[in-house]
Formats: C-alpha cells, structure tokens, sequence
C-alpha cells in the first residue's frame, strides 16, 4: 500500500465527512492506500504545503485554489467535495432585511481578509448595496452579530454556522451567493502539488476513486454514514454534527470530475472583481481523469 | 491565621462573584463569557475529555520549557561573555518575537513534520526569551567590585560565572523563569495550531468553532491551573536555590 | 624588590598623584600611613590592576611587569565576601580557583580561623556575623592567595585592641616565617610602628611621600620603647603638618 | 573600529547568507519562506502600502506600552507593599497570560468594539506581565539593611518607594520593559486579528490569505525592526536612568 | 534618662546576651568598649528595632517605649549610602524623609561636610571616594536625623588619626553645645577615654558588663593625662582577661 497525506482545510467537521467514510470502510485500503489526515493551523497551510509538496493532497476552496494560481503556486485540482458554494451573506432574522439592497448604509462584517471582504465588495456592487461599511470580524460571527455590531456577515457556511447559531436561540437568514448573481462554484475540492500528481498518480487516483464510492454510500446509507464519521471523530458535537450534516448532503459532489465551464465563469469572475490580477488559465488548473 | 491571611482567598472570591453577577445581571450570553460556575462545573465534569489533552499539552509545556532552559541559559551566558556577540544577536532574538504562528507554521511542518517537535518548538520560541532577557540583565548586574575580586584570583570565566555571576544572576533568572513558565501555556496551546491531533490547543480550537464556548474557558482554567502550579514550583525553587536572601 | 616608578592617576581632572616612586625591598614589611582620601587605595588598586592608573613603570622581583595582577594578594578595602557562601568557603575561594590542593588548604584555613579566634564560626554566613569577623575573613581568604606580595588596605581597622594585637602578631610570622614581603595601609601610627621596617608618611592630595622612617628594631617590638614613642610624635607632627599645607 | 566590532555586522551578514543559501539550495518555495533578498525587495518595494499599516500598529504598540507601564508600576508597587494582595492577585495575572485571543475576541468585540481599543487591550495584557513580574521581583530584591536604615529615619512607604526601592528596582525593571516592548508587536499584531480593518497585523492575515507569503515576512521585517527601534529606545534610556552603574 | 533592661538575644541556640543592663544619663556621652564579635552591634540594633530582641525594657527620658525607632538617630558599622544619590545627597536623607526645612539643613549639612573635610566632594557618588571619606557621609547623614539621642557603631574606624581628632572634637560638640545624649561603640581605647563620661567594658560572648570606668576629666581631654594613661593600662588589662577567659 502507498502512503498519502491528506490536509484539511480547517479542523475536521461534517464537510470531511465522505473522507471519514472512505477511511472508515476501507475504501482506501481497497484501492491500495493509506490516507493520514492532517488538520491545517491555517486555510492557506494546506494549498502551500500541498504545493511545496508536503502533503500529497490537500482540501481547498475553489476561490483560494484560484488565487494561489494567481500568485503562481504550481497546484491542481483533481476532485470536488462539495460541488456548491457555502458561503452566505448571513443576518439575523428580525432584522427586516429581505433584499441586499436593505443592507446599504449598514456594517457588514466579513471573516477573512483577503478573501470574503472581495467577494463582499462584487456582492454588493452586483446587488447594489450602497454606502455599506466593511468590518473584519474573523470568527467571532455571532457575537459580532448579536451585539449589533455588524447587520450581516459575509462568509459563514449556510450549513454549519446556522446551525451553531440555532443552538444558541438565535435564527439565522442569508442570501446565497449563486442566487445573487455571484457565479456558482465547488466550495470544497482536493488539490495536489504537480510533484506528488507525477510521483503518486496511481495512488492519488485511487484515493479519488474511493472518494467517489464514498460519496455513493453516503447518499445511499447516510445514517450509517454519519455513525462512522461521529466514531472517527469523537470530540464532535453529536447534536449540531448531525443537524449540519442534514444540511450539507445535498451539496456533495456526485460525480468525481471537475466542472471546468463552473471554474472558467468563476475564475472570469475573479479577474474582474479584483479577486486576482492575473489570469488564470483554469485548464492547467483541473487535472481531468481519464 | 492572621487577618491579612484571609485576604488572598476573600479576594478571589469577590472577583469571582463579581463576575458571576456581572454575567447574569447583565444576560451577557454564555458564548460570549460563561459565568465562573459554568467554567468549574464543565471544567470539573468534563475532566475526562480534557485530561488526555491536557496531559499532551502539559508534555510539551515542560519540554519547552527545558528546551527553553537549555538554549536560554548557554545564550545569556554567551552574549555576556561576548558583548559583541550579543550587539549581534539581539536583533534576531527580538526578531523572533515578532513572527506570528501563521507565518511559521508551515515551515515548522516542512523542518519538523507534525509530531509533538514543532509544537514544542513554538512553545520554545515563546519561553525561551524573557528568560535569556533576564538572566542576560542579571548577569550584567553584577557588581564591578566582586568580579575585580574574581580577576584578581586569577579566576577564569567558567570559575567566575559559577561562583560569582550565576549565584549573582539567580533572582533575576528565576523573574524570567516565571515570565516563561507563564507564557508557556499559550505558548504549547499556539504551537498546537500547527497541526496537532490532540492537546488542549486542539481542543480549544474545535469547541471555540463548534460555539462551545464553555468548554473553551474550561480549557483556559487548566490551562492557568498548570500555568499556577509551575508558577509555584518555580517560587520553591527559588526559595530552595536563594537560601542566602534573608528574605 | 618591588619598584614603582612614576605611578600617576587622574580622576575627572583632580591629580590623586602624579610621578608616585615606591621600592619594596623582598622579605620587607613597608607600611603607608596618610590621612584619610589621600589615594592610598587608588595606589593599591591601580598596582594590582583594579584600575588603570594613566602611568606607571613597575617590577617585581627584576621582573618589569604592567601590573601585580597575579603575582600579589591584595586584600581591599572593602571586605567584599559573597553572600551565598560559608566564611569557611568564602576564605577557600583563592584555592578554589587555583590549582591549590583543597584538603591541604582547607586545614590551613581552618588553623588560621582558629588563630583568628574565628572557630566555630566556618559555616555561618557572612551576613551572620560581625564587621569585625567579617573582615578577619578577608584576612584569611586573601593569605589563601599563597602569594609572595601581600598587599593589605586597613586590614584590621574593624577590631578591638586585643584582637588586633594577635593578628599583628599573625602578620609579622608571614614576614619572619614565610618570607613574605608586605605592603600595608593603615590608620594606626603603633600599629605601623611595631610592624614595619619602613613607614611611609603620605601627604594629602596630590599624593606624596612626605617622610619615610626607617625601623630596624628587633621584632617582636612593644610600645614602651621610648625610640617608638618618639617616631610616634614625629608622624604626628608630620601627618599634621600635612593636613594644615 | 576594534576588530571585535567587526563581529556584530559579520555575524548578521553569516546568517543571513545562510538563510538565503539554505533556501536556494534546498529549494524551498517562496511561499514557505522567502530568502531575505525577496523579504527585503518586497519590504522596501511595497513600503507605501505596508506605511500607513505600520503607523496604526505602531499606535497601538506605544498606547499598549503606555497603558502596561501605567498598570504594571502601580500593581507591582501594590502587590510588593502588600504581599496578601500578591498571593491573591498573582492566580489571576498567570492566568491572563493562558488565555488564547480567540477566547477574549467576543468579549473585546463585545465591550470595546472594532475600534483601536480591543487591539491595545490584547497589546496591553500581553506586554504588562513581563515587566510587572521582573518589576515586582525587583523590588523583593532590594536589600534588607537599606530597608532597615529607611524604616530608621521614620520614612513612610511612598519615601522609602521613591528613594530607595524604585531606583534599586530600576535594572529588573527595564529587563522586563525590554521583554515587554519586544513582545508588545506580536500583542499588536494579535489584536488586530479581532475586527482590524487596518494595521500590520490585517495585512499579514489578509497577504497570508492571497498566498502572498513574501508581503507576510515583508510585514514581519517591519515589526521586527519596530520591536528593535523600541528595544534600543529603551536602553537609551536604561543608560540614561542608571547612571550610577560604572558598566 | 535611657534605661535599658534585662535585655535578651540569643541566634540559634547561642545566646548572645541575656539580662543585659545599661542606663544612660540625659546629655551624657557613654562608649562600650568590647572585643570583636561580642554582641555590641547586636545590643545596638535590638535598641532601635533593626532586629527584635528576645526580651528588653526600655525607657527614654522616663518614657517606657518598645525600642527606640524614631528617637534615636543610629549609625551602623556599615556605611549604607545609596549609590544613585551625590554624598550631599545620601547625607540629607533624613531632611527629605522627615519634614523639616531642606534649605536650612542643606545649609547644615554642608556646614558639617566641611568640617569634616568633604568639602568639595558634596556632587560625587559613593563609589568616586574613599572608605574614610564614605564613613564620614555616613555620621553628617546620622548627624541630620536632628534627634536627641545617638547611637554610633563604630563611627570613625576608617579614619586616619588626625580627621580623626577632628571628628572627635566635633562629637563632643554635639554632647557640650546641644546637649545630645551618645551612646557610641569604639575599638580604639584612647578615643573612649577621651570622649566618654562612662566607659563599659564588655566581655566576649555571652556580652556583659564587666567593668566600667567613670571619667570626670574636664572636656576636652589631652592624652598627656596621666590619668587617662592610668586607665587605659586597667582597659587594656581587663580586655586581656576577658579574652582569656
Ligand atoms: N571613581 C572615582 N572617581 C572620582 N574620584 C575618585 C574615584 N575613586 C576615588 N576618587 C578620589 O580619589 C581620592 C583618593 O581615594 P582613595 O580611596 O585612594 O583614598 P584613601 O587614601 O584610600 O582614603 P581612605 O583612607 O579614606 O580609604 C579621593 O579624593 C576620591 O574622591
Ligand atoms: N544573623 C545572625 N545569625 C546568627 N548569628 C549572628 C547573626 N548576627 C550576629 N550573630 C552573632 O552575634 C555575635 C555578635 O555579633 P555583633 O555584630 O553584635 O558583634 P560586634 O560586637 O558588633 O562585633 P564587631 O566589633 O566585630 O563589630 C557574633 O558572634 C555573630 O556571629
Ligand atoms: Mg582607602
Ligand atoms: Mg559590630
């Protein structure tokens, strides 16, 4: 068997779950490999040191993928996790906001610079928020919301932080990005340095293979599938796990291989919002299995 | 006990009921700051999750620490003897408290892998400088008269150091051994960040996303608890080592 | 020999002395007596390197040297004991730091503790005992140096006649006994005259030799001699003089 | 120029051209650590972007380094007069140094704001410690005989502070504000991962995020020289206020 | 009137004085004479509270008082000045602690600094003079406590006889024109039989009383005496026996 590291992009929570799944049946070793996972201190960790070679693969968004491609990190694409965005413009409920357009005047808060305050800047420009005032907030979401000190945030996941809210008493509203005018793309995907795709390529495409047999099993058994990711990572909140989970099915990836025209409108996107200041070719970007 | 012994214990007790009262009167929510009783009751009935953590984080703590202690006494020593050489040194040394976790870690993957060595190594970085800073300063504190007293006997600068400089420098040492001890907890606790599996870090981290935010604060109390319990042990033995201080 | 020709210091402007000459005979037992602030500490100090005087021509035993440095026991003004250590340890520092046997020259030390009316006391710390113990102390940690040239900055001036009295007596058998050679200051005009061979009279600043006696009266001496009681009152008279210039 | 001066400059110049070597050799990408050349080109290059970043942090490092002055002096003066409050107050001060930004953020958000304040309140809790310990271990120091001869001229406690234990604190002191003033700019820059819009710290998290990994130590470069300037501001300043030590 | 009684001290099972007695007239000048290490700077430093005694009944000026604190200005075998102050400084200490009137002792202390032969040396530090010269900082400081009662330990061991004279002649002063009362440790015995209106003789460990000689020779005195020289012989006799004890 063949060894390969795996790091996640934050610490490990149900959006992992088909990883667990693979690992838990046996799906790895099935196809000849052993994954170690690895939890990241950063997001940008695991694109740079999957790039450096480091890591074999990494778990990324697609918007950072695209951005360290921009500044010339060597990486690709071979498999989406999550097929969809996540990311929400997210408000408290009672706040009479019905429309992006109410937020003008207001502070919106975003959780990573760099990032969430250019996808907040084309959100708002595309949804004609007006006089808005962007705050950092970082992760400290909901007491920002809470204590008024910001009227929405831009970047928790619509799948996850909801959740979290809810179980402190407080609902959550959100505008989705695709629906907005924000073109759709894969929230989470798995990259790899070019050196670990040459060295390792039959491994890697074992691991996307069982990677896609796991997805299969769990959409078909999902209480099942749950139970395993709940055993491999016993310090989850079983309660708020389970609900995210409820919530994060329908996003994952059906099919194993990337949806370039989905990258190619986004990376377009990108350019032209700011995001990145230099084009990127998005097919040298996705590896495409044959 | 004297009256003034009450003091100590009376006065941690107002602060704690202040802060009970504060919560509650002003309904500020638990996940912003849970109220001290929730902090004992999850840190208390939630010992079994945290005591494996701990004690990974208590294993790096006291490496650091050593680690600390290996590199900052030979450091001081060094720069002492050598003014040069601390002219050319101290620029990386405050340099190196400068650098955040973000910018370091993934170069301590690169060098150290993911096992407990790069977290003991920004563990290190934390520790080991107010400990060289002051046992440095100790150092040159020393009175001018006695080490004349030290060249005049013909003392060379190993003999002078262990009978005079480093008895001299001990009460500021162990100032800088507290410091150190001190920040070695957020010390392993940051180190953590860079890809650990377990540790009280590790576990902050998860419940503080997943709004758990009293077992985050559990987790800060054993933290300080083994920051207070090392702060002590350093007190003992200072006591033990600086017997001549009629103090 | 001990010579010292054209010892000169300057302090901030203020000449301490300037073209300072000095010669010790080997074996000799030399005292300077001068008021108090005259530079007899800055002489010793800048001989034995404490300081850099900003002139000096040196030798010792023909030899010409920058300074004493290893080749005398000084023992300063200040009795300069660390804390952390028992008397008896802090007297066995010089052997410490040589090469000298421990246990030979701990029984020493502990004879000359005993001689000293020290005894009992090798294991307390400086800070609990008296001035006057602290500085026999001293005493014995700078006869520890085992060195040829003593030199010794008021050595007795914290204790009481009798005390006093035997370690004159100590002193002058590192003379007699041991060929010590001996440079002394002291505040002690009987003192200086019942030990030296010759006694300097120091003038105050700027510092020079403004009279020099020379004893050569049998050791041990008393102070019945009227010829000492008569060298008394010129050094008196001469020290007098000095103040009043 | 002494030969021995030589050494510092030579020393700086060795290391960094072991730097710059090991990373060409050994080909480690930029974006894991960038070779000093690319740091400095991009720190002189990119100066008007990180300026006005630098300016705000800077800020806040010197109000953090007031703010810790004004607290530290008087705690460690109290704690040192009365030793009850020591022992009952020393939990809490080990324990602030425990808690992790993540677990104040809400709090700092919720009662301070966005504004300058959240960032000099993390500056202030992480620069005071240092120098209140080294301050408070100062003045245990002072030596009893001198007490005695105050407590013999009748001298009240503000008397025998000002003459005496403050001035025979001085060197412990300024060890612990040279500890402090190098700590103070990563205090900054962590504050400033609660809601900044602006400063050193902003920009490395928001470089950090684009991958613009040269920018991150670019900005590190200019903390680091910063921590230096106040380093060496306060050994001017030592030099100045001790000027009784013939060092 | 200052009566000391039944004063106790014992370090760690060795007793340094026990029921030990003295009474001082108001306006005397009384000087204890002992050997080194007998317990005088520890009879000292239990009077004024430096160290807590066993047991002791004080009183002063018919006053029952726990231990004299604030009414006696003390000073120690050690010189103790502040090495951040100039001497003028470190002498006036006390002005600034107490609350009296800094431009009139200013006025005083140099005065007394110029007698004593500092004059010119009020802006150096401790460490820029001599030994002798640190001691005498050390009495004008002791001098501004402006108190009626002073305790001297020792006060002029590292002076040369001639500032010496001088400063006698001084401290005397003190006793004849403002009426102070001194109590005052010495080694040097013409120095107590010169200066003193009781002289005590005291013994080595445990400390007592063993002799004590009441002199009411007019003031100021001339060692040409022979009287005085009487008396030192039946000092110098009792000192030698105590020892040999
Ligand atoms: N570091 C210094 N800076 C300036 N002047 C100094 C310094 N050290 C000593 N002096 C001056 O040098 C002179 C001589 O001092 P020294 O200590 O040699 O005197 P001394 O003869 O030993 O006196 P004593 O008998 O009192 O010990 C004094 O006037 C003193 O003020
Ligand atoms: N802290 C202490 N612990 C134990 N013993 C002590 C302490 N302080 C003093 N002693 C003992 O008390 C005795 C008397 O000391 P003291 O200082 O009173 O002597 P003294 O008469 O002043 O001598 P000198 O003339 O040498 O100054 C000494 O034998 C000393 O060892
Ligand atoms: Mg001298
Ligand atoms: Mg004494």
């Amino acid at each position: 068997t063949e060894k390969l590291t795996l790091m996640l992009d934050w610490f490990p929570n149900v959006d992992h779950l088909p990883i667990y799944v693979a690992q838990e049946m046996g799906y790895f070793s099935d196809n000849g490999i052993e994954v170690e996972i690895i939890t990241p201190s950063d997001t940008a960790d695991a694109l740079k040191l999957a790039a450096s070679g480091n890591v074999d693969l990494a778990v990324s968004y697609q918007p950072q993928t695209i951005i360290a491609a921009s500044q010339g990190l060597s990486i690709k694409a071979v498999a989406p996790l999550v097929v969809h965005p996540l990311t929400t413009l997210l408000f408290l409920e009672n706040k009479g906001i019905k429309n992006p357009s109410d937020l003008s005047g207001k502070k919106i808060g975003y959780t990573v610079p760099g990032l969430m305050d250019v996808l907040l800047k084309a959100f708002a420009d595309i949804n004609h928020i007006k006089d808005y005032t962007p705050v950092n907030v970082g992760f400290t979401i909901l007491p920002a919301l809470v204590a008024n000190k910001v009227d929405a945030v831009m970047g928790p996941f619509k799948t996850y932080e909801t959740v979290g809210m809810a179980q402190q008493g407080y609902t959550a509203r959100f505008f989705e990005l695709e629906k907005w005018g924000i073109p759709d793309y894969e929230e989470l995907i798995f990259v790899c340095g070019p050196k670990a795709l040459a060295d390792k390529s039959q491994a890697i495409h074992g691991f996307v293979k069982a990677l896609d047999k796991a997805q299969v099993y769990t959409r078909d058994h999902s209480e099942k599938a749950l139970a395993l990711y709940l055993s491999a990572v016993p310090q989850a909140d079983k309660t708020m796990e389970t609900q995210a989970f409820e919530l994060t099915r329908p996003y994952f990836a059906a099919v194993s291989s990337h949806d370039v025209a989905k990258w190619k409108a986004f990376a377009d996107f990108a350019l032209a919002h700011g995001l990145i200041t230099t084009r990127v070719d998005v097919n040298n970007l996705i590896h495409l299995w044959k | 006990m004297r009256p003034s012994n009450y003091l100590s214990p009376a006065l941690v007790a107002v602060i704690l009921v202040l802060w009970e009262g504060a919560v509650r009167l002003m309904e500020i929510p638990v996940f912003i700051l849970p109220p001290p009783s929730t902090i004992v009751v999850t840190a208390v009935g939630r010992a079994s999750l945290i005591l494996p953590h701990a004690a990974i984080t208590f294993a790096e703590i006291i490496l650091g620490i050593l680690l600390a202690l290996g590199t900052a006494i030979p450091l001081a020593t060094v720069m002492f003897a050598k003014p040069p050489l601390e002219k050319a040194l101290s620029p990386f040394l405050v340099a190196s408290q400068a650098i955040p976790v973000f910018a370091l870690a993934p170069l301590l993957v690169v060098w150290l892998g993911y096992g407990i060595a790069s977290k003991v190594f920004m563990a290190w970085i934390i520790i080991f400088f107010p400990i060289t800073v002051s046992l440095l300063s100790g150092l040159k504190n020393c009175d001018p008269e006695y080490r004349v007293l030290f060249r005049l006997m013909g003392a060379s600068f190993y003999d002078t150091f262990m009978l005079l400089y480093w008895p001299w420098a001990l009460p500021q040492f162990f100032a800088g051994l507290r410091v150190g001890v001190s920040v070695a907890t957020i010390g392993a606790v940051i180190g953590e960040w860079v890809g650990a599996q377990q540790g009280l870090g590790f576990l902050m981290i998860q419940s503080n996303a997943r709004l758990q935010v009293d077992l985050v604060f559990a987790v800060i109390l054993w933290l300080s608890a083994m920051g207070l319990v090392m702060w002590s042990l350093v007190g003992i033995l200072e006591k033990k080592m600086i017997k001549w201080k009629p103090i | 020999m001990l010579k010292i020709s054209g010892a000169a210091k300057i302090y901030g402007g203020q000449t301490i002395f300037s073209r300072f000459d000095l010669t010790v005979a080997q074996g000799q037992f030399n005292v300077l007596v001068g008021p108090s602030g005259c530079g007899k500490s800055t002489l010793f100090d800048g001989l034995t390197n404490v300081i850099s005087l900003d002139k000096m021509a040196l030798s010792w035993k023909g030899e010409a040297l920058p300074h004493l440095g290893c080749h005398a026991a000084y023992m300063q003004q200040k009795d300069l004991l660390l804390p952390w250590f028992s008397l008896l340890d802090n007297a066995l520092l010089p052997v410490k730091i040589g090469n000298q046997s421990l246990a030979a020259m701990t029984t020493m030390a502990e004879n000359l503790f005993s001689r000293m009316g020290l005894k009992g006391y090798e294991s307390h710390r400086p800070n609990e005992v008296s001035g006057g113990m602290r500085q026999r102390c001293a005493l014995v940690r700078t006869l520890m140096f085992n060195r040829d040239l003593i030199l010794l900055d008021e050595p007795l001036s914290a204790l009481d006649a009798i005390t006093r009295r035997r370690l004159q007596s100590l002193l002058l058998l590192l003379q007699t006994e041991f060929n010590k050679t001996i440079l002394m200051i002291t505040h002690d005009i009987e003192e200086a005259l019942l030990l030296a061979d010759e006694v300097y009279i120091l003038s105050p600043l700027p510092m020079v030799i403004t009279d020099r006696f020379v004893l050569d009266q049998e050791k041990p001496r008393k102070f019945t001699d009227p010829r000492l009681l008569e060298i008394k009152e010129k050094v008196l008279a001469q020290l007098q003089e000095g103040a009043h210039r």
